[in-house]
């Protein structure tokens, strides 16, 4: 059975349909792509998927369940981690602190054994301490662990959004742009992390305007334009699709 | 004549040093792209250029007269634009509102509102469908259009881009550096710093490379191009598969 | 309650109502270039009403009083923002609402010792003969207050939404550093901001004086009600800033009718309060607060 | 050697301590006394709302009506129905939490300081009613003959032995505060203040940690209100005003917000800086006291606690400006 | 009353330094004995306490002329900016640093009432300044008052209503302070006593605008008279808001509105107004000689030193002064226990306010008759037509 279905889902804001009847699903192991032009309406399914955003009619499961119904925490809590299209770091905690927010659905200390700082309470620190560093260390940041997030240039921004979302040890991880703003080299290197991940047995769903890096690592493509999928298939599938390329990929192909 | 140049730049925040001696010249109608590593401190330097954060040593002088005296809306009054990273729209205002704040610097001397406003909507017509909806709920490209488009209603002599194709459709990157192509054969220069740094050579006269701070590389932009030691960093192909983005040119 | 009684707490809610309505439209000034809330809006108030009837003693007439006292009062409005709040532009919004406190206090106690501890009376603008509506009467004072009220706003409003220096004062407080690099200097958006604002609250403070008086200690609860007042019309929207003033006005005094038992206007704030706290909690923009809303 | 570490870890709170509880043996004076007793229920409530404000980044105009739950419920429920005292003051608390919660759910879901004006018109509510309910509240008259605290024998009606009571609690408060900004409720309301969405799609239920931290700092300022009127022994309504909230605030980010040292020094200036003035000319503490305010803001705007950088950065501007001028023209103006 | 003791007592006090100015060869010396005393001078409160400080500030100065056992005086001033707490610091700070004899204070209610607990305690002398019933009820050992309390002023008012004005039907308007709470709760306990019914009661707060809303309601309740409790600016708002509304009801006020700024504030719609007083307001009232010789000499002083006349609570302020240091004095001691002795034996010393005898269980001291109702009459002070 497919891990993440989205079903018949419409967006409206007030006017606009943002997304409409838009369905398909992710399967087990899959890297998947999701591209569009700007404003077709992504990033909005995005915020439908991690459960920030509700959709106006259809459903998202994540296995059986409707994130569509519960409170916005919980699709993090089941398994959906994501990253921002505008990078949503923590600026003035340090890195490790960030990624250690990514441990928050996996520990339980609560109020009161932090107030007295329980023997169980600090070996859970210790563990959520180490699985962060392992995390950082996973997309090349463990050496800057004790900067300032908001120091980080761009890219490494992406990159930190990744390893903390990765703390929280997602089946699926929805990656928004994570190329943008980065060279061919660190592009290539970003490949590189997110196939390892994958290979860790980590879903990903992917936005990215980068055809190269997009036909490069994903599986299948769904492609979006003005809130409609019109089309889905293979990377080579896509790329020859002419109404695709009329929409998206540019006719002088 | 509108020349941007800097001499022995140097700054950082806090105590960290960032930038180390730059020296640049970008001349008139000329475009300069600056292509570099993540974090090797373009933005920083673009930063330093519109005065939005102060700097150690060196001098920045734009049409013969230094700029260590002016303010950062001084600068822009001179005709010195920046597009800067992550937009920075207005984003609880209108498209047209944000426009039309674009064009406040030419309050008193510049063409007619309406006149520049529509030559905007021309060149993203996405812009018009959307001009009474606020800047925050536009989408990624939407944005980075947005963001292109008030630059210009300030009339710029000397264009500085942060990163302008990021978020943005391969489609929508050709259509923008056929923009600003089309606005430098007017006579605007640009500097100008980019990722994707095959199609911004290809537009560029002049190119740097940047590294740690230090610009480490300056020649043509044809000659980089063609340099195998760029070519590796900077358009190198990964993983086997794609290649830049726009590699359909 | 009678029509005529009806009638006679709408205005006694009008009366108190502009007045709010005055100093949240201070307010709303401030901080739609800065997102600062003033929290010495009311000593602006309090400086109007006092030295208008300084130079009114002195032997300044009532119109010229009203000019000068205005014009007094921008001017320690705007050296306030250069003194105080400018060094702090980049220090973040909290620590300019801090030195706004501390100012709030120094104004107070300053006044307390140039004018003293009593409450000072200042001449009505036009007579004091109360006008008769049906068997409720009104004062031609109040009648001056709504008025300037009104004209402030509609003015307020169309420089906001149509003069391109009203969109520029927007811009600053949605983005301070790319309102800078479009070429909106935001010092000069700031200084203007807190001179109208201390102008306007001045001019509320010397209209209100003839009909309430006014003492060193009158600005803490205008301040508190002008800012009641602010938020619940939306803060930031000067036609929303006026709507909540003279709602909260009206429904302070309509408290003290509609509640049946004697003694009632012990709770009229707290009633005023609680529907407000009720408009939060149902429409939280206010009612007239645009939406504001975030891109994830 | 983990002793050692220990110590340098905690340097700081035991040493203030131990300078705090040994106060008394150096002076009995009871004026001295009873402005350290002030400072330790200003203490109290600061470090509640330094959590709230620092951490999760909301702001209460409020805090006034919770220390007014916990003073007039201790005073009413001993006074009027003879409570056991400690009783009365975990029920104050309890109901200031209740109230709290109330407030919280619905404006702490919202994006925006929807908690700082919804606590602004619930605040003026509670000072009226303790105005209005005179059979309850006694009206402006206050309540007096509030018994003092006492544990099997002993009294804390004594100077010094509430001295220790008091500020014994305050080190607790201080101590669960500290810790809990280190741990991972701390992380997730700094997270949650810096970008809410990022930190819910990480699984941060943040209205609920939001909600959560206003109470406990509801608890914080109710229980600084039963010790301030077991020690004053009388209360009236005038202390809990919108002035009060929004000095309560200024305490907090006078001291630095986002750390719980902060609440420390802003309690320490707040009490003694006025309580000095006010031997010079009475009538213009405040005037002095406001302008310091401003002054104090201007050079810190971080906060006392940012104290230490800022003599950091003086000395490396003063360093700096030689190597600029070095350099040729002055430095570039910027922000 | 006046009985023929009091002037023999009002003789044999030192209290009115200048008596007996020839009678001393030398400046006092020695230790200064010191006094407390904590005023409101800044706050809502701070038309109360601001003119006693300034009486305070000149009683020593003058009585230094001369002394009190030889020695001179220091009177240690705390202001508790009209609040509680701080009245509560106030007064450690003078029994602890300032080693204070006897204590004045505070201007309020609440004030006073937050700090008795504290002078009880301790066994320091309290000279209470403010009105409320509660500061003399018991515990009593180590409080008196001076001024009138509220329910002499009241009774002063209602008796006024009923047996001169013979009206029946009262409103009552309230400041929500301290001061005007106190007072309209002493007014709804004791209004059946004289035969009054009130039919309306509405209240507003210290700052507030405009009061035509509460004015309308009571209209509405159609009293023959309006009982107006508080200090200024309020009641002044109340006479001119009564007008505009064409409300021709008397307008019966409360000693709060015993000072110059109540007449210039509320110009004509103050005309006709009444409310009970000390006789220091309308000196020529004064059927005793030696009050209105005491009474003339520190308007004077007063007026001398600060340039306006002495309001009430100036009078107040010289009241609790005289009876310390008279007790003081008497006592011939500065230990508590001879001041609380001393104290508790006044018999007929005389002030602004009236003529006190304290007995151990009346630390009043006052009678009715030590008030008068005054009506304002061409801008001025007038007794109230009889
Ligand atoms: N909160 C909102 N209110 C109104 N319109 C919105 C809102 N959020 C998104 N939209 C609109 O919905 C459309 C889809 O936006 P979305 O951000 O999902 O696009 P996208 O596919 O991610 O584009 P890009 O690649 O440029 O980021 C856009 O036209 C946008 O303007
Ligand atoms: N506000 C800041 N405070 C401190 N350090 C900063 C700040 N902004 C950037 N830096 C640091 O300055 C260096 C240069 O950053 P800059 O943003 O200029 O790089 P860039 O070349 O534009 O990178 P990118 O390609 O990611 O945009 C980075 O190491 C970054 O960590
Ligand atoms: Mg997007
Ligand atoms: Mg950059």
């Amino acid at each position: 059975m497919a891990l993440l279905r989205v079903e018949n889902v419409t967006k409206r804001f007030g006017g606009l349909e943002a997304l409409k009847d838009v369905s398909f699903s992710l399967h087990d192991g899959q890297v998947k792509a999701l591209i569009g032009p700007n404003g077709a309406g992504k990033t909005t399914l995005f915020n439908l998927i991690s459960g920030i955003d509700r959709p106006t009619s259809g459903h998202v499961f994540f296995r059986d369940e409707d994130l569509g119904r519960l409170a916005p925490h919980m699709a993090s809590r089941l398994g959906v981690g994501r990253t921002f299209q505008h990078s949503k770091v923590f600026d003035d905690m340090s890195v490790l602190d960030n990624v250690k927010v990514g441990r928050y659905g996996r520990s339980h200390a609560g109020v009161f054994s932090a107030f007295l700082t329980l023997p169980r309470h600090r070996r859970e620190e210790k563990a959520i301490s180490e699985a962060s560093l392992r995390a950082l260390r996973r997309v090349g940041l463990g050496d800057r662990a004790h900067e300032s997030a908001g120091n980080l240039p761009v890219g490494d921004r992406h990159l930190l959004e990744i390893a903390r979302s990765l703390a929280s040890e997602p089946t699926v991880l929805l990656l928004d742009e994570p190329a943008a703003g980065l060279n061919n080299e660190e592009t290539a290197q970003l490949a590189e992390i997110v196939r390892r991940v994958r290979d860790d047995g980590v879903t990903i769903l992917l936005v990215e305007h980068d055809m190269g890096f997009v036909m490069d690592i994903s599986d299948e493509v769904v492609v979006l334009d003005y809130g409609k999928k019109i089309a889905e298939g293979p990377p080579l599938m896509i790329r020859n699709d002419e109404e695709v390329i009329k929409a998206y990929l540019g006719e002088d192909l | 004549m509108s020349e941007l140049s800097l001499s022995q730049v140097s700054t950082g925040y806090g105590r960290i040093q960032i930038l180390h001696d730059i020296d640049l010249r970008v001349g008139d109608g000329e475009i300069v792209t600056i292509v570099g590593a993540n974090g090797a401190g373009k933005t920083t330097l673009l930063r330093v250029i519109s005065g939005l954060i102060g700097i150690w040593g060196g001098t920045v002088t734009f049409k013969g007269r230094s700029l260590s005296r002016s303010s950062v809306e001084a600068r822009a009054g001179l005709g010195l634009v920046q597009i800067p990273e992550g937009r920075q729209l207005f984003g609880s205002m209108t498209v047209e509102e944000n426009l039309e704040l674009g064009a406040y610097c030419r309050r008193r001397d510049g063409r007619p509102f309406l006149e520049k406003r529509d030559e905007v909507f021309t060149l993203f017509p996405r812009l018009g469908e959307r001009r009474r909806q606020q800047a925050g709920t536009l989408s990624g490209g939407e944005q980075q259009m947005l963001a292109i488009g008030r630059a210009l209603m300030a009339e710029p002599e000397m264009l500085l881009l942060d990163e302008p194709s990021m978020g943005l459709a391969p489609l929508l990157v050709k259509e923008i550096f056929t923009t600003l192509r089309e606005l430098n054969s007017r006579g605007l220069g640009m500097l100008l710093v980019e990722q994707d740094a095959r199609i911004a050579l290809k537009l560029a006269d002049r190119g740097m490379v940047m590294e740690r701070g230090r610009v480490v590389l300056e020649d043509k932009a044809s000659a980089l191009l063609d340099n195998p030691e760029v070519q590796a960093i900077y358009f190198g192909q990964h993983g086997g598969g794609g290649g830049s983005r726009t590699e359909n040119e | 309650m009678t029509f005529d009684q009806f009638l006679q707490y709408v205005f006694s809610g009008v009366t108190t109502g502009s007045i709010y309505a005055l100093t949240a439209l201070g307010f709303t000034l401030i901080y739609n270039a800065t997102n600062v809330i003033n929290f010495a809006q009311g000593e602006f108030v309090m400086l109007g009403g006092l030295t208008a009837v300084s130079l009114h003693e002195a032997g300044a007439p009532l119109a010229l009083a009203f000019v000068g006292a205005v014009a007094i009062v921008a001017t320690v409005g705007v050296v306030f923002q250069l003194l105080a709040i400018r060094p702090l532009h980049s220090a973040g919004i909290l620590a300019q609402i801090i030195v706004t406190v501390g100012a709030s206090l120094a104004l107070r106690t300053g006044a307390m010792l140039i004018w003293g501890r009593e409450a000072l009376p200042l001449p009505p603008f036009t007579g004091d003969e109360p006008i008769k509506v049906s068997e409720a009467t009104i004062l031609p004072q109040t009648l001056w207050v709504l008025g300037l009220t009104l004209v402030i706003v509609v003015t307020l409003q169309l420089f906001y939404r149509r003069t391109l220096t009203g969109k520029a004062v927007r811009a600053c407080s949605v983005n301070q550093g790319a309102a800078r690099l479009m070429g909106i200097s935001y010092s000069k958006v700031v200084l203007l901001s807190f001179g109208m604002s201390a102008a306007i609250s001045a001019a509320g403070g010397v209209m209100i004086t003839p009909v309430s008086f006014m003492v060193y200690s009158s600005g803490a609860l205008i301040g508190l009600k002008g800012f009641a007042a602010a938020i619940f019309g939306g803060l930031g929207n000067p036609a929303g800033a006026v709507f909540g003033g003279l709602a909260l006005g009206i429904l302070e005094t309509l408290a003290i009718g509609a509640l049946p038992m004697s003694g009632a206007s012990g709770y009229k704030d707290a009633v005023a309060f609680l529907i407000l706290l009720i408009v939060l909690f149902v429409k939280p923009q206010g009612l007239f607060g645009g939406r504001s809303v975030e891109k994830a | 050697m983990a002793a050692l570490v220990f110590l340098r870890r905690h340097l700081a709170f035991l040493a203030f301590s131990v300078v705090i509880l040994s106060a008394p043996l150096f002076t009995g004076n009871i004026y001295y006394l009873s402005i350290l007793a002030f400072m330790a229920t200003r203490l109290m409530i600061a470090l509640g709302l330094n959590l709230l404000m620092g951490q999760a980044g909301q702001i209460s105009l409020g805090h006034a009506a919770f220390v007014g739950i916990g003073a007039y419920g201790s005073a009413i429920m001993t006074t009027r129905w003879n409570m056991d005292p400690w009783l009365a003051m975990l029920f104050s608390a309890v109901f200031a939490a209740a109230v709290a919660g109330l407030i919280g759910v619905p404006t702490l879901k919202l994006k925006g300081h929807y908690l700082a004006m919804a606590t602004l018109g619930f605040g003026e509510i509670v000072h009226i009613l303790l105005v209005q309910f005179k059979w309850l509240t006694n009206g402006t008259d206050g309540i007096g003959g509030i018994p003092s605290l006492a544990i099997g024998g002993i009294d804390f009606g004594d100077p010094q032995m509430f001295h220790w009571l008091v500020w014994g609690v305050v080190l607790l408060m201080l101590r669960i505060s500290l810790n809990l900004v280190d741990s991972r409720v701390g992380r997730s309301l700094r997270a949650l203040h810096r970008a809410e969405v990022a930190a819910m799609s990480l699984g941060v239920n943040t209205s609920f940690r939001k909600v959560q931290v206003l109470m406990v700092s509801a608890v914080f300022a109710s229980i600084a209100g039963s010790f301030f009127v077991h020690y004053v022994q009388y209360v009236s309504p005038v202390s809990f005003t919108l002035t009060f909230s929004v000095i309560l605030v200024t305490t907090v980010v006078i001291g630095g917000l986002g750390n719980v040292w902060g609440a420390v020094w802003g309690s320490v200036l707040m009490v003694l800086l006025p309580e000095y003035l006010k031997r010079y000319n009475q009538d213009y503490t405040l005037l002095v006291f406001g302008v310091m305010l401003i002054v104090i803001m201007i050079f810190l705007p971080g906060g006392l606690v940012s104290f230490k950088t800022l003599v950091a950065k003086t000395r490396e501007r003063l360093g700096g400006a030689r190597t600029a001028s070095a350099a040729g023209p002055g430095p570039a103006r910027g922000s | 009353g006046e009985t023929t003791t009091t002037t023999t007592a009002a003789e044999t006090t030192t209290t009115m330094p200048a008596e007996t100015t020839t009678t001393e060869m030398a400046g006092p010396s020695g230790d200064p004995i010191v006094i407390g005393a904590i005023v409101s001078a800044t706050g809502p409160a701070s038309p109360l306490g601001e003119p006693e400080r300034a009486a305070l500030v000149m009683l020593e100065a003058e009585i230094n002329k001369v002394g009190i056992l030889g020695r001179p005086i220091k009177i240690v001033i705390e202001d508790d900016q009209s609040n509680p707490t701080e009245a509560v610091t106030a007064v450690n700070k003078l029994i602890q640093q300032d080693k204070v004899v006897a204590i004045l204070g505070s201007s309020i209610s609440a004030s006073t009432l937050a700090i008795k607990p504290i002078t009880e305690a301790a066994g320091m002398p309290l000279m209470a300044l403010a009105a409320s019933n509660k500061i003399t009820e018991a515990p009593i050992d180590w409080t008196w008052r001076a001024p009138p309390r509220d329910a002499l002023a009241v009774g002063a008012a209602l008796g006024y209503i009923q047996n001169t004005m013979k009206l029946t039907k009262i409103a009552v308007l309230h400041d929500e302070n301290a001061y005007g709470a106190s007072g309209a709760a002493d007014v709804a306990a004791r209004a059946a006593d004289f035969g009054l019914e009130i039919v309306a009661t509405e209240s507003y707060k210290t700052e507030d605008t405009d009061i035509t809303a509460q004015l309308t309601k009571i209209k509405g309740a159609s009293p023959d008279v309006v009982v107006v409790w508080g200090t200024n600016p309020g009641p002044a708002i109340a006479a001119k808001n009564m007008k505009q509304l064409g409300m021709t009801q008397p307008f019966v006020g409360s000693h709060g509105i015993a000072n110059k700024s109540f007449i210039d504030l509320a110009g004509d719609a103050g005309e006709g107004v009444i409310f009970p007083a000390g006789r220091l307001l309308v000196p020529e009232s004064f059927t005793n000689p030696a009050q209105k010789a005491i009474v003339d000499q520190f308007v004077a002083a007063f007026t001398a030193a600060t340039g306006n006349p002495p309001p009430t609570f100036a009078g107040h302020a010289f009241g609790g002064l005289t009876l310390v240091l008279e007790a003081i004095n008497r006592a011939g001691s500065t230990e508590a226990a001879d001041i609380q002795k001393a104290l508790n034996e006044t018999k007929g010393v005389i002030t602004p306010d009236g003529v006190y005898n304290y007995s151990p269980t009346d630390h009043d001291g006052l009678t009715p008759d030590d008030l008068t109702v005054v009506m304002i009459q061409g801008g001025t002070w007038v007794l109230a037509p009889q």
